[in-house]
C-alpha cells in the first residue's frame, strides 16, 4: 500500500484509461474440443480460459445432492502465469477465490434440473494482471452457456478500486500493487443483482458506494460482450450447420 | 442424511419466523447476541483473547516470533492469520487440513487487520532483510453456533491490543507493546426473506441465501468486505448491510475493545 | 535431561509442591453446546477442553465395525498452547498420544452397544504445562460421562517421574523438562485396572514401583474429583429441570 | 463405466479401420496432423511456446529465476520440468498432485532436454556454490486430444529457444539470451494390429497396445526414450519406431524450430 | 471381511492353547523364538542389521549425514527414528504416509535410545549451532510375524554399535566409531487370559488385549515402556512383565550384542 | 555425463569385467512368509526383495476392474539404500519406474482369469547400485511364479550403457554416474517381446540397435537363472513333501 507511484497524471491512468474505462476484453467461445463448453476470454493482459463438464456422474457419491447439482469450481494459476512462478496446486487464496467463484454462479444455474450429478467449473489463469478472478467469471458465464448448461442469465464480473484517491475501474497489476483498495463483484447485469463481493484495503462509505455504482455500470457493458460473443458463436454454429446440411 | 433433513425443518422455521418479523431467540433484527470479551486467557502466548457471542465461543491466540521478512518486503514484519475449525467445535467439522471455510475465515480477519493497517509492519522490522517479527493469529473455534467471523474478528483484535512483544525470550531489548493504529471490527448479516439480520446463530447463518461480513474502522471506514452464500443481494440492501455493520462496529468498539 | 536446575528445595519442589502432591485441578462439565458431552478442565497451568460426538453414523463405511462402535480419539494441541507456535494439524507425537489416550478408554466404553457407529473424543489442548496427555484423559472421560456414553466406569490419569533422583507425582513443565523420567499412566481406579503405561527416561526397577504406587493412589484422588464434577452437575441440571417443571 | 464401455466402442473401430490400412481423420500411418507453435504467448514467463496438433492444445512456459544449486553440481544451473493434467483439458483428468501420467511426462521431455545437453547447464551457474539459475519448465495441458508427449517436449524446446534470461530483474547484467546447443524433439508411434502409426490421435492412444516416444537430435541421434502401455513389442518393431522418429523429428525440426 | 473371520478363529484357537499352558508353536510362556542379528549387511548405510525372530523379519539402516542443529539445543546432534510398514511385509499393512503403528513403533525404539543415553549427543556436535551429525534410525520391516518392537529396537541398538561416522565424505577427520554408553533392549510380553507370555507371534499379537514393551539396560534399568492395545491390566501383571523384561533382556544382551 | 573418469581400461570395465559381461546375480524364492510370494535377488551390489500378494480383493471398489485382475506395482527405496538417505515415501522417479515395471509384466499376467481382484506387486529396493529397476522386474517375476499367478512367461530385465564411448551391459553406479547413456529394458525371453524399454542420455541409432542385441542377449542369460531358481525351489518343495509324507 505504498504511494510512490504515481497512477493518475492529468486525469489519465498509466495506461491511458480514464477513471470508468475497462481494459479492453476478447472473448472466444468454444476453443476447447474435450470441454462440454469453454471460453478464452483477455482482460487487459489476463488470459484465461474456462472450461465446463457436466452435468454428469458426481464422484465420490457421498458429495452427491439428492435434490439439485452440486457445482464445482476450481480457479487455477499456471505456474508462469505470474511474475514469481507459483507453486503448482491450490493455495488459500486460489481455494478462497474457487468458493467465491462457485457462490456467484449458485443464483443462475438452474441445479435443481440435474440431482445428483456434478457440474465442474476449471478455469485456468494462463497470464495474470490483476482482477484474475473479474476475467475467470466472465469466461465461467461464457463456458457455462456453451456448454448448454440451464442458467437464468449470465453472470458478469468486474473489480473497482481506489488509486492515488480516485474511485477507478478495473485496476490493472500496477495500480492493485499500489493501490488503497480493490474491490470484485459479480452479478446478473439484467436484474442488478450481485453474487460476489469482496472489498480489500481502506474506504470510505461513500467510496464504497461509488465504487458499486461504477462496478455496477461496466457489468451491464460486460454483459453485452458477453451476450455478443455467444451470439456470434451460436450464428457460426447454424451457419456451418446450414451450410452442412445444403451439401 | 438425517442431519439434512434437520437442517432443512430447522430453516423453514426460521425463515417463518423471519417473514413475522421475530428470530428463534427473540432478539431484534438488528441486536447482536450477549458478547463477552476475556483477555490474556493463554499464558504462552503473547496475546490472545477469547470471545463468546451467545453460545458462539472462539478463542484467538497470537503468537509473536522471530524470522526472516518475504524477499519484496524486506523492511516489513510478517502476519499469518490461521483459523482451525476443529472437530470439537461442531458435528459438521471434520478433522484435516484446513477447508474452503477455515481458509475464509482466516482471510477475512486477516484483510480487516491489513486493510485498517491497523499493525505498523514497518516497527515489527528488527533488521532489514534479515530478522523481522512475525505475528501469527491463530484462531480457535471451540463452540459454532454462529457467526463465527465476528467473534474471531473480535478476538483477532483483542489479542493484538494487548500484544506483548517477547524481546527478552530472544535476547532483544525495545518495546515490548505494539502501538495499534485502529481497531477494525467486523460485523455480519444476512439475508433472510427480504430482511436484514445481524450476527445470524447457527440456523440463521444456514437458512441465509446470502451472508455480508463488513469490516470498519474507528473512523467509520471499510477496511474489508466479503459477501458469501448461494444467493443474490440488490445494491439497496448492501447499502443497508454496510450501515448496520458500520453502526454496530461503533456499538461493539466502544464496549468490548 | 540436563540436572543443571535445582528442582528440590527443602523437601519441596520449585512450586511448593510435596513429592506426592498433585497440581490444582479445575473441571467444569458440559461447556460447549454443539457437542453431545464436554468438559473444560485445568491441571495446573494445563488447560484442556474435550468434547465428545456420538456415538453416530461412522464415516467412511469400511471403517465400521460390524460387531460394535469404533472410538476415534483425536489429541490436538491449539497452535498458541505452547512457546514455541506449534504447526496445526497431527505430528507424530500427538498420532501416537491419540492412540494411547483411545487405547484407554476401549476397556470401559460399552462398545459393542452401538455395532456399526462411531464414538468420537475430541481433547484440544489449549495451555499446556506437561502431563497434557493426562489432563486430556481426565477431561474426555467427564466429556463421555457427559454425553452419556454408557462406560464400565470412568478413567482417571496422573504421570508421575522423577527429578534430582526422587519419584514425585504430575511433573509440571520445568520438571518436565529437566527430569531424569516421566511415567504417564491412565487406570479405572475402581478396580485399580491401568488402561495406558508409557514410560520416558530412566528408572530403576525399584523406582518404577514405587512410581507406579505413587500414581495408582493419585488416581484414585482424581476419580473423586471427576465423580464430584459430574454429580455436581446432574444435581444442577435436576434442580433446573425441577425447577422448570415446578414453574 | 458409461465412459469405459464407449472406449471400448472406440477401440474396436480403430483397431478395425487400422487393419484395412485406414485412420479414423484420414491421415497415414506416418502422417501428422497440423502442428502449429505459438510462441512468447506468456508476457510473465521468460520463454512460452503454445503448441496444437490437431487438436491437442499445450501450452508451455518456462520462469527463470535464481536459486541455490544442488550440493553434488554447486556449478550446474537447475531445470525442474513439471507436467499438470488440469481437469480442464480432459474428462479424464482429476485435481490433485501429479499422477504417474503426468509425471511420466514431465519426465520424458525432461529426459530429452537433459540427453540431448541442449542447455549448457554450467552457462547457468552465476557464482559457484551459491547462485545459479533455476530454469521451471511448466507444461500445462489444455486439450487433450492424443500424443501429448510430442506436444509438451516441442512447446519445451521452442519455449526454452526464446528464453530470455532475467538478469535486470535480480540486478545482474550479462547475455539475456541462453545459446542452445541442440533441438530434441520427441514423435511418439503406437503399435495397433501390427502396425506402427505415429502422431496417435486420443482413441488410436487408447487402442494402442504400446507406445514409444523416441527423442532425437539435430544430427539424428538419440536423446531419450520411452516405452509405455501394456503391450510387448519386437526388436524389428521398436527399430521401425526409432526410424521413423529420427526422420520425422528432422521434418519437424525443419518446419518449427 | 474375509480376513476378520480368519482372525477371530486364531484368536480363539490361540486362547484355548493359553489357557492350557501352550502356545502355537510349542514354546513356553517365557520363551523367545530363534533370534538372529546379521551385521552391516547394508554397504550404502553407516550401520545396519538385520534382526529375524522366528520368521520375523526386520531391517535397521542408519545413515549419519552432516547436518545443523536444533535451535534449543545447539551443541547436540540429532537422532530420528522412522519406521516404515512397507507393505511387502504384511498383508495388512497399505502404502502411505506412517500411520499411528509405525509411528508408535519408531517412537519406542527412539524413546529406549534416548532413555538410555547410550548415544552421547555431545559427541555428534562438530561446530556448535552450526554443523552437527544427524543420525537416522530407519526401520524396514519385511516379513511381520508378530513382535516387531522387540526386533526393531534389537536391530535399532546393534546398528548403532558398529555405526561408522563417514568423516571422510564431508572432508572431515575425527574418530569414525561413536562410543555407546548402553545396550538397551526391548522385551514385549503379552496378556492372554490372565497369562503372560513373551514374544508373541503374529496371532498372539492379535489375540492379546494388552500388550507391554519394556526397554531395559545393561544395569538392569529400564529406559522406556509402552503398553499398547485395548485391554487392562493390574499392578501385578505389570509387575511381573517389568520383571521378565529385565530377565529377557539381559539374556538377549549376552547373546547378540 | 562428466568423463574424468576412465571406465575402461584394456579393455577391461572397472571392475573387470568384459563389456557384455553381467555383475554375478544371486536368486532365493519364498524368503518371506507373509507375503504370498517372494524373492530376494542381487546384482552386484543391488539387494532388491520383491513381494506379491494377491489375487485378491481390490481396494477402492472404484478401482476394480470388471473384466480382469488390477496390477499393482511398487517400487520403494528404503531410506538407507543409497548414499544420501531418501526420504520415506514414493517421489517422482520411483512414481515412473513403478509404472513402467508395472506395464512391464501387464503382457504376461494372465489377468482375465480373475476379474475384480487385484494382484500387488511390492518391491524394496534395500541397497542400491544402478539397474535397481532391472533387479526389481526380475525379482519381482520370481516372486509372481512364487505366489502362483498365472503368467505366459517370464519377465528378464537388464540395462545396457554407453561408457567411455563403448555399448556395454549392466551398468553399475559408478559406471552409471560417469557414463553417457543407460537404457533398460525388459522383455518376454522366450519369445523375444521387449515389454519394457526406456532410454536416457544420448547414443546413435547403431549404438542403439548394438545395446539392444546386447540386452537382448543378455535377458536369455537373466531367464536361465530365474527358471533355475524355480526349479531348484520347487524341486526343494517337493523333495520337503515327499520327505514329509515318507515319514
Amino acid at each position: 500500500m505504498k504511494e510512490e507511484i504515481e497512477l493518475i497524471k492529468d486525469g489519465k491512468r498509466l495506461d491511458g484509461r480514464g477513471f470508468d474505462e475497462l481494459r479492453p476484453i476478447k472473448i472466444e467461445v468454444g476453443v476447447l474440443k474435450r470441454a462440454d463448453g469453454s471460453c478464452y476470454l483477455e482482460l487487459g493482459d489476463n488470459k484465461v480460459i474456462a472450461a465446463v463438464y457436466g452435468p454428469r456422474e458426481m464422484h465420490p457419491r457421498h458429495a452427491q445432492d439428492a435434490k439439485m447439482a452440486v457445482v464445482k469450481f476450481r480457479y487455477n494459476m499456471a505456474p508462469f502465469s505470474t511474475d514469481d512462478r507459483k507453486r503448482p496446486g491450490p493455495d488459500r487464496r486460489s481455494v478462497e477465490i474457487s468458493k467465491v467463484c462457485r457462490e456467484a454462479f449458485n443464483p443462475v444455474i438452474m441445479r435443481e434440473l440435474y440431482p445428483k450429478t456434478g457440474i465442474e467449473v476449471y478455469v485456468e489463469l494462463l497470464q495474470s494482471d490483476a482482477g484474475t478472478r473479474t476475467a475467470g467469471i466472465n469466461a465461467a458465464s461464457i463456458a457455462l452457456a456453451d456448454a448448454g448448461i440451464p442458467m437464468k442469465d449470465l453472470v458478469s464480473s468486474v473489480a473497482v478500486g481506489k488509486i492515488d484517491g480516485e474511485m477507478v475501474l478495473d485496476l490493472n497489476a500496477v495500480e492493485d500493487n499500489n493501490g488503497e483498495a480493490d474491490m470484485p463483484i459479480a452479478m446478473i447485469a439484467r436484474t442488478n443483482t450481485i453474487t460476489a463481493l469482496q472489498m480489500d484495503g481502506r474506504l470510505t462509505k461513500e467510496e464504497f458506494e461509488r465504487g458499486l455504482k461504477l462496478a455496477v455500470g461496466a457489468c451491464h457493458q460486460i454483459y453485452e460482450l458477453q451476450r455478443t460473443a455467444l451470439v456470434t458463436r451460436y450464428n457460426q454454429n447454424y451457419e456451418s450447420k446450414s451450410k452442412r446440411e445444403e451439401e | 442424511m438425517g442431519l439434512e433433513i434437520v437442517n432443512d425443518v430447522r430453516t423453514d422455521y426460521v425463515c417463518d419466523l423471519v417473514k413475522n418479523g421475530k428470530r428463534e431467540d427473540g432478539r431484534g433484527f438488528r441486536e447482536y447476541r450477549d458478547i463477552s470479551v476475556e483477555r490474556d486467557v493463554i499464558k504462552r502466548a503473547e496475546g490472545s483473547a477469547r470471545v463468546k457471542i451467545g453460545d458462539t465461543d472462539v478463542l484467538v491466540g497470537v503468537k509473536v516470533e522471530l524470522g526472516t521478512p518475504f524477499p519484496d518486503t524486506p523492511d516489513k514484519g510478517v502476519i499469518i492469520t490461521n483459523a482451525e475449525l476443529v472437530p470439537l467445535a461442531s458435528p459438521e467439522f471434520e478433522s484435516g487440513p484446513p477447508n474452503e471455510n477455515s481458509i475464509q475465515l482466516a482471510r477475512v480477519v486477516d484483510r480487516g487487520i491489513r486493510g485498517s493497517e491497523a499493525i505498523d509492519l514497518d516497527k515489527l522490522c528488527i533488521e532489514e532483510g534479515e530478522k523481522v517479527w512475525m505475528v501469527f493469529i491463530d484462531i480457535h473455534v471451540l463452540d459454532d453456533n454462529g457467526n463465527l467471523a465476528d467473534a474471531a474478528a473480535l478476538g483477532a483484535i483483542a489479542s493484538l491490543l494487548n500484544l506483548r512483544i517477547p524481546n527478552e525470550r530472544y535476547g532483544l531489548t525495545g518495546e515490548n507493546t505494539l502501538p495499534m493504529r485502529d481497531t477494525p471490527v467486523a460485523v455480519t448479516t444476512v439475508e433472510i426473506e427480504g430482511n436484514i439480520l445481524v450476527d445470524p446463530s447457527f440456523d440463521e447463518g444456514n437458512a441465509a441465501a446470502s451472508s455480508v461480513t463488513v469490516i470498519s474502522n474507528a473512523d467509520g471506514t471499510l477496511s474489508g468486505m466479503q459477501k458469501s452464500g448461494s444467493g443474490g443481494l440488490k445494491e439497496a440492501q448492501i447499502a443497508e448491510m454496510v450501515e448496520i455493520g458500520i453502526e454496530k462496529a461503533g456499538e461493539i468498539r466502544g464496549k468490548y475493545l
